[in-house]
């Protein structure tokens, strides 16, 4: 059985429905990709896996290591070992980034070491006591899978880590991302609008359109297919 | 370095003007207390009380404004229930005071999650006026149904013997009642202060105050915090209502009656800083009891007797509002954007 | 400044009808809510008790309609245009402090309604008399001279708090002339804020001046906190002295605190020789042991109903012929003690006797079948101590 | 697509795209009807009450400038009402101004005052704004309460003397009387109202109404597109102070003189209810709201016994004259209702909701 | 490398200009010189100050020192808002909007506040219809003419990007600041979005100042680059020179990458 396991997964807001019928199934230590348009679904995906209170999941199932997500609760989640690296990162601004890090590593049922997460990302370590909110768009990423990674997940779900980041920091993330699946066996579902990002680090792609799973496709065949990529990711 | 004494280093960055403010201040003080010094004594000693009273009531206030956002205007009716509960612990049930100590701000705590369940939780996302607007609602409601329960008429207890007499500081006398209080009401500083700066208990609800979403996704029970949030508030304000009670007796509209007083109290100190509350209360306490003998030093040495303005001491807390908002826009330790 | 004769409001002037029992509505003002709602019950019931006992004796049936005036002016004067417009009440009673009583009093009068009220202060009266309206609660001036001169017999020296309004600021003038009239001085005054719960400011005031004793010109429970305070703080050997004392606002504390009080002028106390029943009968209604509120609300609407059924008329001009310079023999005097009392004609006053009360000790102090807490121990006759006509400006 | 699409009385301010005949008929229809339906035997039963009623829509109205459109919290707007209102009886008790010469004078002093006071905070944040507006309402409650050169009459207020020569007033009716006219107070009260409502309108629908909307929406983005946000925050300020003014010179006739209260925290407080439970996102919201409390106040208080279903076939009596005692614990259960239920839209977004439901239903019927 | 024109003469020039945020130099020592009608993007990565720069150049957060200039006029202690009056204008990282209002009053208010000023008594007529028709030519020009009547928080996020154009678009500016205007966009609406820019500002004559992620448009469209790095200008050039430049190839390209 898969890891996580999302099948015929209907989800909306209030205004409407946007998720119909979404299947996806990552296997253990895979790296997997969600690629769709903007307002494809790829966010509300990631949110109906984790019980986000919006979107409101109204049909399916999701299931991960064998438990059924839906009947969780939210706060559950991640003790089953599935974390979310959400979009826009999200740090506690006012909390200094050990803060931030303690915090994640507190409610976790089995959390990694904090000293050694900045033996992981040596650019942390200069600003152990700095507020999040000081830090560069590219720092506050770090401090976000820094966050997640230190409740020592089975999988990470991560929302367009690479948005708004400069060139160079787009690339020690995808480094990050390489890491971290195959030195420290996390598996990883990714959402990227940067396709280059996905292409570099992961194995299989999903494409997604207008809330429905259009194509399963491998890095190779999504490198070629120029009309694939050109009709539902626009490059 | 935590946050709050990053704010703190904001005293620092005194202006001249700032420098000319507190200068002129202080020789105002010097002059009251040329003038009359027993007198300045007493007075100080009674604003201190006093200013403890208000930061007693300020913090449950400041915490849940603070942190979860809202408005509490029923803040005042919980410390009124802290007092009412007190009467039917001591005066009906024949109860200890110590007992009314420890019950009667419990029994707030669970009045408190009663309206944070009932009715508050379903405010948290909207805007800062719709809490307050149902939290004044509540307000009504808890007084009312107090006057219901207990009439009209102001009630009191016996003061505990230890605590009925005066006590003698050398300098001056002071109710024991009240110095017990001033005890109490740092002791619950205190543990505030720990609670939320030093423990995880704290981080995390620093945590979810700023991003309750986020809090959750790395597995905190958000919802369960706040109540627990809501609790302590309610169980300070309990807290207060008590010592008040037991020091000046319980009638249906102290809740009215204070709960204006500690917004200046919270707004002044810079809505989001407990340290600003406590700050902002000692001043406002102080300022209360010293500036009528300050005016009136002043008329005696001037010989300008207008200037000893009577029952000017119940405006004081509003003119140090204006001169403090005026001067330091989000008041003496209030963070940028807050509220705003 | 009565306006033109009212044309469909329907019921002014109600006279007596064809079958026999004259019919009055009676309006009743008290407040329900607000800070004075301690005392909202006493005004019904004491008005209710005067019902019953002239429904007895005469030949006229009262509707009692009762208004909450939320201890508000503005409040005070809505639900009065709702009476009188709406509920055709041929005249009204009560309202307590003195802002609610000038406004609906003046609004009566312009009006063309008879309105008794219950105010105490001097601003009230004077130049702020009005043809229809009537007070039936003694004076600021007249209590403060009757206790101003006691004071000055306990000691020389007084400090004065007097709670920040009119009523207060009006005791401050009268107590402080009464005092040094008679010889004593007055070391320093506080306008204390109404209401207020914490004295300890004021109280240091006191502990480092002069004073021996304290005048608390402080109303309701506010005087009951202030000298509970005092007590806490330790000033148990200053005099007390209180100012148009209601000691029901006593009640809540303990029997020390209020056996702090050695000297109050009192317009009414339920130990008054010859009460009678009176007190027995309000006892038995429940709400509040019997006070000085339920003597004023029992004795206005005697005097009113009295006045209409002795007139045959409500109209507001055939009750005030009725009443002006008319001395009270109803059982309304009985109460009061027996002294002289009558409504003087050129201001509208009730003059009447003013008591001067000390508190019992502690141990004496007794609960039932009512509380019992002060004595008299003198009554001054109300000509004693009102002021004449010339001085008070009123000009009717 | 969106909520803009149903026209008329009800828009909301953002949005408004109101014919310009519906407000005005609307005003009128307000000032013509509401007598006769106030007075109704099902309603409160009396007349007298209707004309405070139109008063107090014209000050809450005037606080919903600052709410409603400017985004500006005021917690003591009640300070302007009352300057309006001591002005006229200060002028007629104590200097024999008369009433047609005080009555713009206290309302321009009111807005001299606003102008004032908005220059020195307006540009504050909204609860340090909010807090200060309550500090400068006490200091004027104090000076009143002071009674300075005995020309306020402290707690007891203006009662004698206070009412115009043109005004006759007997058990309870009041009438102008100008040049052998004799008109009914509460047609020249509406007068005003329509009048002054239209101003208000106005300028609301005026461009420099749109750019308060605009501050309200996103004031930093307003500043940075070239508006001087203080400035018309400060105006703001001041027309609504006018505006309240003018309600206060109509109070000081209508009650017949001044009383602290009408420069109370609670009086700026019941306005801010009133504005939110009406609804502050409409222009004729302040109107709903002014409506539902001031009617559910005198209903309760005037409320002795249920009778249900009809006082015709009382099948059930309840005696509640023991329960209205505490008549304000039912208003606050009601305000607590109202904000849960629609913490921003009040009353008229929430009969605007039903009807939208209902219609909606009925169209969806017919199909 | 560097701008070779003088600050004080160019449409739009800076001289030293630096802010300081507590300790941290967000802006340090910036000396800019646009040429009218120039597309100049500024580069740099995360936390390089650009907004920063754009914010003291508008005069939303004072500067700590230093000289802004526009047209040859030094506008440093011009208040924020007289800014656009004299022809300069933003948009913003993030959507700013006036959320409640139609697209159409979002933009018609702006047009109505250029032409009357910082603060106008304008109390007659409708305001709606003011300068409604200059409105709905631009919402026309940027695409968003079907959506006049939407309320602004209902647009799609694509769309308000847009509708941001716009607004800055309304005050009539001569230099117009864009702060990534396409962030958040997928590729094809981004290319679509860059030549909205190009075809208003050759219609308009516009100088622009775009601050922009996306290497591949940069580098296509700009006339010339300022790359930011903690706060200074790193270099300034045109894109051939700016990729051939060391010093930005490590502080932000890190070695630009052959896939796709
Ligand atoms: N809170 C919300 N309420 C209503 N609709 C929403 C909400 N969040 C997203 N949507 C809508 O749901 C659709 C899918 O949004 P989602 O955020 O999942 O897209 P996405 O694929 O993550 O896009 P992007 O690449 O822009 O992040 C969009 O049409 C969006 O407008
Ligand atoms: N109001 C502020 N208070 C304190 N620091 C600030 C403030 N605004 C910006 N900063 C800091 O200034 C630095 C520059 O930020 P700025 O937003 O200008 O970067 P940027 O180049 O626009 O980055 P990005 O590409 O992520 O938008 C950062 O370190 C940031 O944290
Ligand atoms: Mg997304
Ligand atoms: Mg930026």
């Amino acid at each position: 059985m898969s890891l996580l396991e999302v099948r015929d997964l209907d989800a909306g807001y209030e205004t409407g429905q946007v998720l119909f019928g979404v299947d996806l199934d990552v296997e253990r230590d895979e790296v997997v990709s969600l690629l769709g348009r903007n307002g494809a679904g790829k966010t509300t995906t990631m949110r109906s896996i984790v019980g986000a209170d919006e979107p409101t999941v109204r049909g399916g199932s999701i299931t991960f290591d064998g438990h059924d997500l839906l009947a969780t609760e939210a706060h559950d989640i991640p003790r089953l070992g599935l974390s979310l690296v959400p979009e826009a990162r999200r740090c506690f601004g006012d909390l200094t980034v050990t803060e931030n890090i303690r915090l994640a590593a507190h409610h976790a049922t089995n959390p990694r070491d904090v000293a050694a997460m900045f033996e992981r990302f040596p650019e942390l370590d200069d600003m152990r006591d700095r507020p999040a909110r000081h830090m560069s768009g590219g720092e506050q990423q770090m401090l976000a899978i820094a966050r997640s990674l230190v409740t020592n997940p089975q999988m990470i779900l991560l929302d367009e880590p690479c948005e708004g980041l400069a060139p160079y920091i787009v690339r020690r993330i995808e480094d990050i991302i390489h890491e971290i699946s195959e030195n420290e066996g996390v598996t990883i579902l990714l959402v990227e609008q940067n396709v280059a990002v996905a292409l570099a680090t992961a194995d299989r792609h999903y494409l997604i359109d207008e809330g429905h799973i259009v194509d399963e496709v491998t890095t190779e065949r999504l490198r070629e297919d120029e009309t694939l990529r050109q009709r539902y990711l626009g490059v | 370095m935590s946050t709050s004494s990053l704010r703190t280093l904001g005293l620092a960055r005194l202006s001249a003007g700032g420098a000319a403010v507190w200068g002129a201040i202080a020789l105002l003080l010097l002059v009251a207390f040329a003038v009359e010094p027993g007198l300045f004594v007493d007075q100080f000693v009674g604003g201190l009380v006093y200013g403890m009273t208000l930061v007693l009531i300020a913090l449950g206030l400041s915490i849940i404004l603070g942190l979860l956002g809202i408005v509490n205007f029923a803040h005042g009716a919980l410390f009124m229930l802290g007092a009412y509960f007190t009467y039917q612990l001591m005066a009906l049930w024949g109860l200890s005071f110590w007992i009314a100590l420890v019950v009667a701000p419990l029994l707030v705590g669970l009045v408190g999650v009663a309206m944070e369940r009932l009715v508050l939780q379903w405010l948290y996302d909207e805007p800062p006026l719709a809490g307050l607007l149902a939290a004044f609602g509540l307000a009504l409601m808890i007084q009312e149904a107090t006057r219901a329960i207990w009439g009209d008429t102001p009630l009191s207890v016996v003061t505990p013997a230890v605590l009925a007499q005066s006590a003698d500081l050398a300098v001056t006398t002071v109710a024991r009642v009240r110095l017990f209080s001033v005890v109490v009401a740092a002791l619950v500083i205190l543990a505030v202060y720990l609670l939320i700066e030093r423990t995880d208990f704290g981080l995390s609800v620093r945590a979810g105050v700023q991003d309750r979403e986020m809090a959750g996704f790395l597995g905190i029970d958000m919802p369960r915090r706040f109540v627990l949030m809501f609790f302590l508030g309610a169980v300070i304000a309990g807290i207060g209502g008590v010592l008040q009670g037991t020091a000046v007796g319980m009638n249906p509209t102290m809740g009215q009656q204070y709960i204006i007083i500690t917004f200046v109290v919270v707004v002044v100190g810079g809505i989001g800083s407990l340290f600003g509350s406590v700050v902002a209360g000692l001043l406002i306490g102080e300022a209360v009891f010293l500036t009528p003998l300050v005016l009136r030093s002043l008329a005696d040495v001037t010989g300008i007797g207008a200037l000893a303005v009577p029952g000017i001491g119940g405006l004081v807390p509003y003119l140090v509002m204006i001169l403090v908002l005026l001067v330091r826009p989000r008041g003496l330790y209030g963070q940028e954007g807050f509220m705003e | 400044s009565s306006g033109p004769a009212g044309d469909g409001s329907g019921s002014e002037g109600t006279t007596t009808g064809s079958t026999g029992a004259m019919e009055i509505t009676l309006g009743l003002f008290t407040p329900n809510s607000g800070a004075f709602a301690p005392w909202g019950p006493s005004l019904e019931t004491g008005t209710r008790l005067a019902i019953r006992d002239l429904e007895n004796e005469l030949d006229v049936s009262v509707d009692l309609n009762v208004y909450d005036t939320k201890t508000d002016p503005s409040g005070a004067l809505d639900a009065m245009k709702r009476a009188v417009t709406a509920d055709g009440i041929d005249f009204a009673q009560g309202g307590i402090n003195s802002s609610v009583c000038t406004k609906i009093g003046t609004w009566a009068s312009d009006n063309n309604v008879s309105y008794i009220g219950q105010g105490a202060s001097d601003s009230l009266r004077g130049e702020a008399c009005q043809p229809f309206m009537y007070m039936v609660y003694q004076t600021n001036h007249m209590m403060a001279t009757t206790i101003g001169r006691e004071m000055a017999d306990v000691t020389d020296r007084w400090y004065v708090l007097y709670a920040d309004y009119v009523w207060g600021h009006n005791a401050e003038q009268v107590v402080t002339s009464a005092v040094e009239e008679n010889g004593a001085t007055v070391v320093g005054t506080d306008a204390t804020p109404f209401p207020n719960d914490d004295y300890t400011q004021y109280i240091n005031n006191v502990a480092n001046s002069e004073a021996d004793g304290v005048a608390l010109l402080i109303p309701g429970p506010d005087a009951s906190r202030a000298v509970k305070q005092m007590r806490n703080q330790g000033l148990t050997d200053v005099k007390i002295g209180a100012q148009m004392l209601e000691d029901m606002v006593f009640w809540g504390l303990d029997h020390e605190a209020a056996a702090m009080v050695d000297i109050a002028s009192m317009g009414w106390v339920n130990t008054i020789d010859g009460v009678g029943d009176f007190n027995d009968r309000v006892a038995e209604a429940g709400e509040l042991d019997p006070f000085v509120r339920h003597a004023k609300s029992y004795t206005s609407a005697d005097q009113q109903i009295r006045a209409a059924v002795r007139a045959g008329s409500t109209r507001a001009e055939d009750v005030r012929e009725e009443l002006e310079g008319h001395e009270i023999q109803s059982a309304a005097r009985d109460i009061h003690g027996g002294g002289e009392m009558y409504w003087r004609a050129c201001d509208h006053e009730l003059v009447s006797p003013v008591f001067s009360a000390t508190a019992r000790d502690a141990s004496e102090m007794q609960d039932d079948p009512y509380k019992q807490w002060f004595d008299v121990t003198d009554t001054t006759p109300g000509d004693d101590v009102v002021r004449s006509c010339a001085e008070t400006g009123c000009t009717l | 697509m969106s909520r803009d699409s149903t026209a008329g009385v009800l828009e909301r301010v953002g949005a408004i795209d109101l014919g310009v005949w519906q407000v005005p008929l609307g005003l009128l229809a307000v000032a013509v009807l509401l007598r006769p339906v106030v007075s109704h035997d099902l309603m409160l039963g009396y007349p007298q009450v209707a004309s405070s009623f139109l008063i107090w829509m014209i000050i809450v109205a005037s606080f919903n400038l600052l709410m409603g459109y400017t985004g500006l919290i005021s917690f003591g707007h009640a300070m302007f009402m009352g300057i309006g209102t001591y002005s006229v009886a200060i002028a007629l008790s104590s200097l024999a101004v008369p009433f047609l010469l005080a009555a713009p004078l206290g309302i321009l002093f009111s807005a001299g005052v606003a102008y004032l006071i908005g220059r020195l905070i307006a540009h504050k944040g909204e609860i340090y704004f909010a807090m200060l507006t309550l500090a400068f309402a006490k200091s004027a409650h104090f000076v009143a309460n002071y009674n300075p050169g005995g020309l306020t009459g402290g707690t007891t207020g203006l009662a004698d003397g206070t009412t115009p020569a043109w005004i006759e007033t007997s058990r309870g009716f009041t009438y102008v009387v100008l040049g052998g006219f004799r008109i009914d107070w509460y047609w020249a009260v509406a007068a005003v109202f329509v009048v002054g409502l239209l101003l208000l309108w106005q300028l609301v629908r005026s461009p420099f109404g749109r750019t308060l909307v605009a501050v309200r929406e996103n004031e930093a983005l307003a500043r940075s597109m070239g508006v001087n946000v203080r400035r018309y925050k400060v105006w703001a300020f001041t027309f609504a102070a006018a505006f309240a003014a003018l309600g206060g010179v109509l109070l000081e006739i209508n009650n017949q003189g001044a009383t602290l209260s009408e420069l109370s925290i609670v009086t700026s407080g019941n306005i801010i209810i009133m504005a939110v439970l009406g609804g502050a996102n409409y222009f004729f919201g302040p109107l709903a709201g002014v409506f539902v409390w001031m009617f559910v106040e005198e209903y309760l208080t005037d409320f002795h016994t249920l009778v249900l279903p009809l006082t015709e076939v009382p099948l059930l009596r309840i005696e509640l004259t023991g329960v209205l005692a505490y008549w304000q614990f039912f208003l606050g259960l009601l305000f607590v209702v109202a904000v849960l239920v629609s913490p921003r839209e009040g009353v008229l977004g929430l009969a605007k909701a039903t009807v939208a439901r209902l219609s909606a239903r009925i169209r969806g019927e017919s199909e | 490398m560097s701008d070779d024109v003088d600050p004080r003469s160019a449409a739009l020039g800076t001289e030293g200009l630096s802010k300081h945020f507590g300790g941290i130099v967000a802006v340090d020592e910036v000396d800019l010189a646009v040429p009218a009608g120039e597309l100049r993007a500024i580069i740099g990565p995360n936390g390089a100050g650009k907004t920063t720069l754009f914010n003291v150049v508008t005069h939303a957060l004072a500067p700590t020192s230093g000289s802004v200039y526009l047209g040859g006029e030094d506008i440093t202690d011009v208040p924020q808002e007289r800014r656009p009056h004299l022809g300069l204008a933003r948009s913003f990282q993030s959507n700013e909007l006036f959320a409640e209002l139609s697209v159409l009053e979002n933009v018609r208010v702006i047009a109505q506040t250029a032409a009357a000023g910082t603060f106008s008594f304008s109390l007659l007529g409708d305001g709606r219809s003011v300068r409604a028709e200059a409105a709905r030519d631009i919402l026309a020009r940027v695409g968003l003419s079907e959506h006049a009547a939407t309320e602004a928080t209902n647009l799609s996020h694509g769309d308000q990007r847009r509708l941001g154009i716009a607004m800055a678009v309304a005050t009539e500016p001569s230099v117009l600041l864009l702060d990534e205007p396409t962030s958040g966009m997928g590729p094809g609406e981004s290319r679509e979005t860059v030549e909205l820019v190009q075809s208003l500002q050759d219609d308009l004559g516009l100088t622009v100042l775009m601050i922009e992620h996306d290497m591949e448009i940069v580098l296509s469209v700009s006339d010339r680059i300022t790359v930011l790095n903690r706060g200074s200008v790193l270099a300034t050039g045109t894109p051939d020179e700016i990729q051939g430049d060391d010093d930005v190839q490590d502080a932000y390209l890190g070695g630009v990458r052959e896939e796709l």
